[in-house]
């Protein structure tokens, strides 16, 4: 990350609001649950223009009052860069966490931001609180980041946290890796049991853009939508397939996932894998080459008679 | 046609046909040793016995081969009394013929062990006679008969002499049933057989007198060996006529002498391997383990006679330690073979690689003079074969191999570099031969007029490589001397061009259009598939249970109509589908019989002159992936049969038309850099008739010819230089623009415009890139801090006009920048032009002591002779290995240098103090230059920043992009004549393409749909034709970024649409929905 | 009359559940392997939970299951062959929290409206045995886990009482001493007398403890939440701004309607393999844009604001309209589900508050 | 279908480029080599055509194995189409192993048109690993067909 401004998170959205600079504010508000926080989407009046808008002390009220809602802290799980795919054409600004940067790198690299209507503020993180560990612990995910720092912003709010020593592959992975192919697979067969193919993975994803996902493809019909487990596999064994290269482990996906399946598992071993293979890592550079674009006449061979 | 009953069923047959066949084609079991489909039955062996129900029940037994078919004829095939006659038989058989395999075989099936009667081991003659029958009947020679009589009788030839009358055939041997080892051509005619050896297997098989020249042969049907036929020698056999279903033999085909009115000639001969005579040594004649390069490529072949597996040829075991040797009959004065082969160290390296990768044991080592991989990007091949695969390379001369019969180790003696003799041991040796013009290359020459060199190859025009020495006549390829296969194909290319210059005029006036009826319109219709399923002769129907395929396939939905025929490729069966689609409203079409690789078109041709869209056509292959291969499984075929049928017709159903598109051609030509490549090739266009816009980036043309004088055999690139821009100047096709720069370009194949740096725009069809490179400029060897130090460039300029002074001593310092980190390639033209200025040298000044250092010599091909031209005029050449590479030093400011280098034969430090240091620098790419035209053209460059082509071997002057196409030394380095011919070429490639009014896209092209595509631009990153682009598009009222395909670029690989996470892109033909349905109707 | 009821030890519960599940299937909470409460098929007594208040995973699966086959087919030689699934098997729901007794209350009205009463549904309905449980802060046995109900859960402000035991056949209350009364509310509920004719009969002191506990919880119902009002208000913002906002964090993922227990919608599809197939019935959501995409590709309800007030409408107006009863019983599943961390008390109560228009 | 009935024969797809593999069949046709008939082709241009997506589903329909089979490395007709598909194949094996689908379920192959023994070899091993693996129980779905449920 370049060396950029360090702000106030409130004053500076009343002041990019106020200016006209964004349409759309995208942060953090307290959720009604304890230890959660919630989007909050903040737009200057809906269709009024900038000046109506001063005009009408109401919307002047409610804006105030949402900025004034505005938080960042441990409890802000939400990858927020999804939101970015609802507010296309228009001119955002985003609170991102180190993890979150990683997915606007990579929807910049797939060309799905502007970059010029977005502004990036960074939020320098140490771990979000695990509510599911009754908030004693951060994520797993968290515990394992690389990028506490965003890699990439126009402002941050807050000093750069020191960047611990994380493990090159998650343990609970490697452990798995080492399992006989029998119980990793009757861990799959379990976790994808768990799954009522409710999409919200896909749907939290920065990274499932697709306007007809395959999923909800007709023709042909990819995805079964039955209770059959092989539906729950062909589902996720094709999204992971399509995060191939991609995924930035943000861990959104898992946080959201109602049945608390360990989409993880899966993902990581996939990134590590394109790490060793290509020492690709998604969404840290804009201008890298995704691995799946390429090839490299000597790839690895051996698995082909 | 009668019908009898077999068994109580009731079978139609040919009245008069044998039983046994009958019964047989009718899956009837019933023993026999004497039946031979092709030849005549009488009842031998008589263990084909079966009963007749005569009138009243009576049962009668006789023998089925000689029994005719008669209406109403009751046979029964097994019963008590059957099987105790026939295992009596059996008993007997076997006493007489106690070891066959065969004969075990059967007695076992039938249940008859041995034990009863006596036996005799020394006979496995049944005497039934087969051999007999097939001396007579098929060979008509009538060798061998019956003699003598009753336990005396045996199969003989007259009064038991050798045979004239044999013709050494072997059907005798081939038909009999035993394996008889008393049948023995040898005490028959006097002398063994000799095999009928595959040219494609290098000899190492043998082949029949009908066969296929080799796998992949161009129209691939078997043909009749006229020197080995009988029938066509000796008016007998004709077996393949009878057998024959598709009655395709034709014993009356001839040569045939045709006379042809034509504006040009081309010849290409090619060449033949050297082939090592008992003479020549090294024991190619008597030693098994030592073979040709010619023979080990078909050992490595997968499809060759060992499988791909290394074996000596001596006891089939996997050799540990192989040795190449290679110049053998090159460079060579000995067989008159002073050239170099050019290709045979790079062929070796390769073999050795395939070696090293089938059997990791294996060690080659190769024994070589120099190591001359001087093509595009060789010396990298050789590095890695080096560092990965661990091949040796060993300097040095061989001068034999010497067999120890003993142990069937082969020892090569060697002298090293140093010049002691060695002798190594190695499992297996294989002799790199070179190129020699073919046997017949004298008589073809003297009938096209035309002359040939000292070598016997082809003469050809120095500067004009094609050029024989009768106008009109070209000659291209190794006929011309020896060559590598992207050489060959540039010249082919080139001569086309020169051809085509002549022929322009008449171009498109010998052509007649086939017309096809109207399309029809089968939007809205309700699917109608037609299934024909086909025999092929017994091709199919032999394994696969046709009709019940073809009963089935009527019962899978969307089937209106399905029919089985004897050959549905046939002309009849055309006429046949084609009323079906009309009776039967077909829509889409399933034929089920052979390759789609070689029948589709036939096929699709069909369906057009029906009116259908000729996609609407699938095919599935029942017999290269069903009968023929799982021959000794009918049910499993059969079954497998439906599968596919299925398949086919879940894919037809689904089948949509495509249509073509018709794209305009500009008939003009952008050639980018004026220099010798880029001049020709825009010459070659202009004369074909084409416009040409000629942009040099100098204020004028001629680029590195200009600083060229002669080449190597004296010709004046001068003079050339002269003339071609004279005539490109005032050629009225050709606009040049020099001192401009490219500096937009839009559109795609046959629709570019251009933009200029001088303002210029226009419209053009094909690019041309032969913007050329650079001389390195060395930082090496004190280059530019001393004055008597010089490029070789420099020194050709300086002898032009005389060196000032008579030089006393001159060292050439060889590979400088070039060969080694960051440039691991070598310059191809330095070694020449070192040979050229040392001769040069040496005639001007015949006391001056010239000194080559060198890493490998690289004269090649017909370079070679200059190089020992000048070993003879007493030019010194020292090698030197990279690792201790020569020391350049001098003293204060009016020192001479001092050049000190490890002498390899002495083995110390040899120091020399030369009036001129010339230094052999390489050529370097223009790599920003080159990066930004790459980016504009959005074509690849290889590491070294030349332009990287669409395939090194295959496809050397076009890219991948369709409508660019490379030459000249922005593509390697080369020399001018080598330059001038991939110039030719591309022209000629771009010829193809401008001389077309429009193109037409295939219809099995990509598809994008625009409400699924998100233009995350992963196609366009993986499409390797650059046919998809990003582009904004308006879709219904609004603007949107999206993935285009353009449908001239698509090949229909189908690659984007496999990576096309969205499912935007499909394939049309081939679309995810189609193969789908297949994998769903499996 | 008096109400049968019986007493069971915590401890007995795993024969009174062992003794349900001869010749039943048994719907009850269980902790999966990562903790997480769910309705699951009993395969073993001891897996149902005590402790669980409403689980992840609602009950409705009993009665709507995830996949439904209708029938199956097989074609052979161009001709098919239809056979109907087995019919319904006997079956216990154990455990329910009287709100998820108030959502099938939901799916019973739904499906056996006229004029198309849905067969399957009621033909396992009638093979469906209810036993629900009752939940009270109050109670002396009641865990320590449960003495603080969800703050999710919002049923009370609905008008349900934790404590009710209508609509079920039986109905279990805990009591002291680690115990639970079984209520034997119907005659389904007394054909369960082989499992529960082991237990004693519950003592007066013991009648008189669940009064007391039903009492307490009559007084804990909360004014309910102006359902009217809100009925009335939605009649009239279908076109309002609110929507924009309302839809806005939603990702437009499935939990909350996969795991409401009222939520009923379905989808028909076809699984076939080769020559077989089979014709089921699957959940589907309102939620997603393929739930009502035409076969011409075009959609009535383009965007998620359309989606996200179907669902609200849906669940606060049409079903009142129609069937005089909300579609929401309070449970917070979707609260606790919902990734965007969306509260639907919230909506509500945004929607109760809106100043009404004259 | 029962894995302890000696008549089990594994169901296997293979996805054959047209320019390679496929001729490498036909190849193998004309020189009559045998092989087992377990293997049914679907001709795809290119490896490079091979969607992932296609060898799972064919899985879940319940096929034994499926072999991808292409273009040896530098010979693709399409240039680079079995890089390509080497890469994404690379990924789907990883996957798959990861997940714990037999090894051998799903496998890859090289072959040119000159190798019709090759092809034939390949044919006779991949059916033979399939047939030890027994049949694919962990990606086939269920509902759809009766008889394996």
């Amino acid at each position: 990350m370049t060396a950029c401004k360090q702000v106030d998170l409130k004053t500076l959205a009343r002041e990019l609001l106020a200016t006209g600079k964004v349409e759309v504010f995208i942060g953090y508000q307290v959720a009604t649950q304890p230890l959660m926080a919630a989007p909050l989407i903040i737009h200057t009046a809906l269709g009024a223009s900038h000046a109506q808008q001063a005009s009408n002390p109401d919307a002047e009220r409610d804006l105030a009052r949402k900025v004034d809602a505005l938080i960042f802290d441990d409890r802000c799980e939400m990858n927020l860069v999804n939101y970015l795919h609802k507010f296309k054409d228009r001119k955002v600004a985003i609170v991102v966490k180190g993890c979150d940067s990683r997915s606007v790198v990579g929807l910049l690299q797939e060309k799905q931001v502007d970059r010029k209507k977005l502004i990036i503020i960074g939020a320098p993180c140490r771990g979000i609180i695990d509510r599911r560990q009754a908030g004693s612990e951060i994520y797993t995910a968290c515990r394992e980041c690389p990028v506490h720092n965003p890699v990439i912003a126009d402002y941050v709010i807050g000093a750069p946290v020191p960047q611990p020593e994380t493990p090159e592959l998650s343990p609970e992975v490697e452990a798995l890796r080492k399992l006989p192919a029998e119980q990793r697979w009757e861990r799959f067969h379990k976790e994808m049991s768990k799954c009522i193919l409710c999409y919200a993975c896909r749907n939290l994803c920065p990274a499932c853009y697709c306007k007809t996902c395959f999923a909800d493809a007709s023709k042909p019909k990819w995805v079964g939508r039955t209770d059959d487990p092989s539906d729950a596999m062909m589902f996720h064994l094709q999204r992971l397939m399509h995060l191939g290269g991609r995924c930035t482990g943000c861990g959104a996906c898992v946080r959201g996932c109602p049945m608390q399946v360990d989409l993880r598992l899966y993902n990581d071993h996939l990134r590590s894998h394109v790490k060793q293979e290509y020492g690709f890592m998604a969404g840290m550079d804009e201008v890298a080459q995704p691995p799946l674009a390429m090839y490299g006449t000597d790839d690895c061979n051996e698995f082909i008679r | 046609m009668i019908t009898l009953s077999i068994n109580g069923v009731k079978v139609q047959a040919e009245s008069g046909a044998s039983v046994l066949g009958i019964a047989r084609a009718n899956g009837v079991w019933i023993p026999s040793l004497c039946h031979h489909d092709s030849l005549s039955d009488y009842g031998a062996c008589r263990l084909c016995l079966v009963e007749i129900i005569g009138r009243g029940g009576r049962r009668k037994v006789t023998t089925s081969c000689t029994l005719p078919a008669a209406e109403g004829l009751e046979v029964v095939t097994e019963s008590e009394r059957l099987t105790r006659l026939r295992r009596l038989v059996m008993e007997l058989i076997l006493a007489s013929c106690p070891q066959s395999p065969a004969v075990l075989e059967l007695a076992e099936k039938m249940g008859v062990k041995s034990g009863r009667l006596e036996t005799n081991p020394a006979n496995d003659c049944i005497l039934c006679g087969l051999c007999v029958r097939a001396c007579r009947e098929i060979s008509q020679a009538e060798a061998i008969s019956f003699g003598n009589r009753g336990v005396e009788r045996k199969v003989t030839t007259p009064f038991g002499e050798l045979s004239h009358r044999c013709v050494l055939c072997g059907a005798c041997v081939f038909v009999c049933p035993t394996g008889s080892r008393l049948l023995n051509l040898a005490k028959i005619a006097g002398e063994e057989p000799r095999a009928l050896l595959s040219r494609f297997d290098a000899e190492l098989t043998s082949t029949g007198a009908i066969s296929r020249p080799f796998p992949q042969a161009v129209p691939n049907v078997p043909a009749i060996n006229p020197l080995a036929c009988l029938k066509l020698n000796r008016d007998a056999c004709g077996l393949c006529e009878k057998i024959c279903e598709a009655k395709a033999i034709c014993y009356q085909d001839a040569d045939r002498l045709r006379k042809l009115d034509v504006g040009a000639i081309i010849a290409a001969p090619g060449f033949e391997p050297f082939v090592p005579d008992h003479d020549y040594g090294q024991g190619y004649t008597t030693n098994p383990d030592v073979v040709t390069s010619m023979e080990f490529e078909r050992m490595l072949s997968a499809s060759g006679p060992f499988g791909g597996h290394v074996v000596r040829p001596s006891d089939g075991r996997a050799p540990r330690r192989i040795a190449f040797l290679q110049c053998v009959g090159s460079r060579d004065v000995s067989c008159r073979n002073g050239y170099c082969s050019s290709v045979c160290c790079m062929y070796a390296v390769k073999e050795a690689i395939i070696a090293k990768e089938h059997q990791s044991k294996v060690e080659p080592t190769i024994f070589v003079m120099d190591i001359r991989a001087f093509g595009k990007d060789f010396d990298k091949f050789v590095e890695r074969a080096k560092s990965e695969y661990g091949i040796v390379f060993k300097y040095s001369r061989v001068a034999d191999v010497v067999r120890d019969e003993k142990t069937g180790e082969n020892e090569v003696v060697f002298t090293d570099e140093s010049g002691r003799l060695q002798r190594e041991r190695f499992d297996l040796v294989i002799l790199s031969v070179g190129l020699e013009p073919s046997a017949d290359m004298r008589r073809l020459a003297r009938a096209l007029g035309v002359n040939m060199n000292a070598f016997g190859f082809i003469w050809t025009e120095p500067l004009r490589p094609l050029a024989t020495s009768r106008a009109g006549l070209f000659a291209a390829g190794a006929a011309t001397g020896p060559k590598d296969i992207p050489e060959t194909v540039i010249q082919a290319s080139a001569a086309a061009c020169e051809a085509a210059r002549l022929l322009a005029p008449a171009r498109n006036t010998l052509v007649t259009a086939k017309t096809y009826p109207p399309e029809r319109n089968i939007a809205g219709e309700p699917v109608r598939v037609g299934v024909f399923i086909c025999h092929c002769g017994i091709n199919i129907a032999g394994v696969v249970d046709v009709p019940f395929v073809k009963d089935y396939a009527a019962t899978l939905p969307g089937v209106a109509y399905a029919d089985h025929n004897l050959y549905t490729c046939s002309q009849d069966t055309q006429k046949l589908i084609k009323q079906c689609i009309e009776e039967h409203r077909l829509n889409r079409v399933v034929v089920a019989s052979c390759s789609p690789r070689t029948h589709e078109a036939l096929f699709q041709e069909t369906m057009r002159e029906s009116g259908l869209n000729p996609h609407l056509f699938v095919m599935a292959n029942i017999r290269d992936q069903c009968s023929w291969v799982h021959q000794r499984d009918p049910q499993g075929a059969t079954e497998k049969a439906q599968d596919l049928v299925r398949m086919a017709v879940a894919m037809a159903r689904l089948a949509a038309p495509l249509k073509s598109v018709a794209l305009p051609v500009t008939p003009t030509a952008l050639v980018m850099g004026g220099g010798l490549s880029g001049m020709t090739a825009a010459l070659a266009i202009a004369d074909q008739g084409f416009k040409v816009c000629l942009v040099e980036k100098d204020k004028e043309l001629g680029g590195n010819l200009r600083k060229l004088q002669k080449t190597l055999d004296g010709q004046d690139l001068q003079a050339l230089l002269s003339a071609t821009i004279g005539r490109v100047r005032n050629h009225s096709n050709i606009q040049s623009h020099v001192g401009a720069a490219l500096r937009e370009i839009k559109g795609f194949v046959g629709n570019y415009e251009s933009a200029l740096s001088d303002g210029a725009v226009f419209k053009h069809g094909a690019i041309v890139v032969a913007t050329g490179a650079l001389e390195y400029q060395p930082k090496e060897y004190g280059f530019g801090q001393h004055k008597n130090i010089i490029t070789q460039l420099e020194l050709g300029r300086r002898l032009e006009q005389g060196l000032k002074n008579e030089p006393s001593s001159v060292v050439m310092i060889q590979c400088v920048g070039s060969r080694e980190e960051p440039r691991l390639y070598c310059s191809r033209v330095c070694c020449s032009k070192a040979v050229q200025n040392a001769i040069r040298l040496k005639a001007l000044y015949p006391r001056a002591d010239v000194h080559v250092l060198y890493r490998d010599m690289r004269t090649y091909g017909l370079r070679e002779p200059y190089y020992a031209d000048a070993r003879d005029q007493g030019v010194l050449f020292t090698r030197f290995d990279l690792s201790a590479r020569p020391e350049v030093t001098w003293n204060g400011k009016g020192g001479a240098p001092t050049v000190s280098v490890k002498d390899p034969i002495l083995g110390q430090t040899m120091t020399l103090e030369p009036d001129l240091l010339v230094l052999s620098t390489g050529m370097i790419a223009d790599s920003e230059a080159n990066d930004a035209l790459a980016k504009q053209l959005k074509v690849p460059l290889n590491q070294d920043g030349f332009f990287l082509e669409a395939h090194v071997k295959l496809r050397p002057v076009e890219f991948a992009t369709d409508g660019i196409y490379v030459a000249g030394l922005a593509h390697a380095p080369k020399s001018a004549d080598e330059s001038t011919a991939q110039a030719l070429a591309a022209a000629s490639r771009a010829c193809v393409l401008l001389s077309r009014r429009e193109l037409e896209a295939h219809g099995t092209i990509g598809d994008v749909d625009a409400e699924r595509c998100v233009a995350c631009g992963l196609c366009e990153k993986i499409c390797a034709f650059g046919a998809i682009t990003l582009e904004v598009q308006r879709i219904g009222r609004s603007d949107r970024l999206l993935a285009k395909i353009n449908p001239a670029l698509c090949k229909g690989c189908g690659a984007c649409s496999a990576s096309c996470r969205c499912g935007a892109i499909t394939l049309r033909g081939f679309t995810d929905e189609q193969i789908m349905a297949e994998i769903s109707a499996l | 009359m008096t109400r049968e009821i019986r007493i069971i030890p915590l401890t007995e519960m795993p024969a009174f559940v062992g003794a349900l599940m001869q010749g039943r299937k048994v719907l009850a909470p269980t902790r999966n392997d990562d903790g997480l409460c769910v309705f699951a098929w009993l395969t073993a007594p001891e897996q149902a939970d005590w402790t669980c208040e409403i689980p992840r995973v609602p009950p409705k699966q009993a009665l709507l299951p995830r996949t439904e086959v209708l029938f199956r087919y097989h074609r052979e030689k161009g001709k098919e062959t239809v056979s109907p699934p087995p019919p319904p098997e006997p079956q216990v729901v154990l455990g329910l929290h009287p709100c998820d007794v108030q959502a099938i209350k939901v799916f019973d009205t739904v499906f056996s409206a006229e004029p198309s009463p849905d067969q399957p549904y009621l033909e396992r309905r009638a093979m469906t045995t209810l036993i629900g449980r009752g939940f009270s802060e109050d109670g002396p046995s009641t865990p320590e886990r449960l003495r603080r109900p969800s703050p999710l859960v919002f049923c009370r402000e609905l008008g349900i009482d934790p404590m009710d035991n209508r609509d079920c056949d039986a109905f279990l209350v805990p009591l002291a001493a680690s115990r639970m009364a079984l209520e034997i509310m119907t005659d389904k509920g007394t054909a369960l007398k082989p499992a529960y004719e082991r237990f004693p009969p519950a003592v007066a002191e013991d009648r008189a403890a669940i009064a007391e506990a039903r009492k307490l919880s009559q007084a804990r119902i909360t004014p309910p939440l102006d359902m009217a009002a809100i009925q009335r208000n939605l009649e009239t913002i279908f076109n309002s701004d609110l929507w924009n906002r309302i839809h806005e964090p939603c990702v437009g993922c499935g939990a909350c309607a996969f795991l409401c227990p009222t939520c009923h919608c379905f989808d028909i599809q076809e699984e076939t393999q080769g020559l077989d197939g089979a014709r089921v019935r699957v959940w589907d959501t309102c939620q997603f844009d393929l739930f009502t995409r035409h076969a011409s590709g075009h959609n009535p309800r383009t965007s998620q604001k359309e989606r996200s007030r179907q669902r609200i409408m849906h669940k606060f107006s049409y079903g009142v309209g129609r069937f005089h009863i909300p579609f929401c019983v309070g449970c917070g599943r979707c609260i606790a589900a919902c990734p965007a961390h969306n509260d639907v008390r919230q909506i509500l109560k945004e929607i109760h508050d809106l100043p009404r228009k004259s | 279908m029962n894995e302890q009935h000696s008549e089990w024969q594994p169901r296997i797809l293979a996805f054959l480029c047209n320019w390679c593999s496929y001729a490498g069949a036909d190849l193998a046709g004309v020189s009559r080599l045998q092989y087992p008939p377990n293997v049914r082709i679907v001709r795809v241009p290119c490896s490079g055509r091979v969607n992932p997506g296609y060898i799972l589903k064919a899985l879940q329909e319940g096929v034994d194995g499926v072999l991808v089979s292409g273009c040896h490395p530098g010979d693709c007709h399409y240039l680079t189409g079995n890089y390509h598909a080497r890469r994404k194949f690379r990924l789907l094996k990883e996957l798959l192993d990861f997940v714990g689908v037999e090894d051998g379920r799903v496998q890859f192959a090289w072959v040119s048109a000159a190798e019709g023994a090759k092809f034939a070899q390949v044919m006779a091993e991949v059916t033979e690993k399939v047939r030890a693996l027994g049949p694919n129980r962990r990606l086939a779905k269920k509902i759809g067909n009766p008889k394996s449920q």
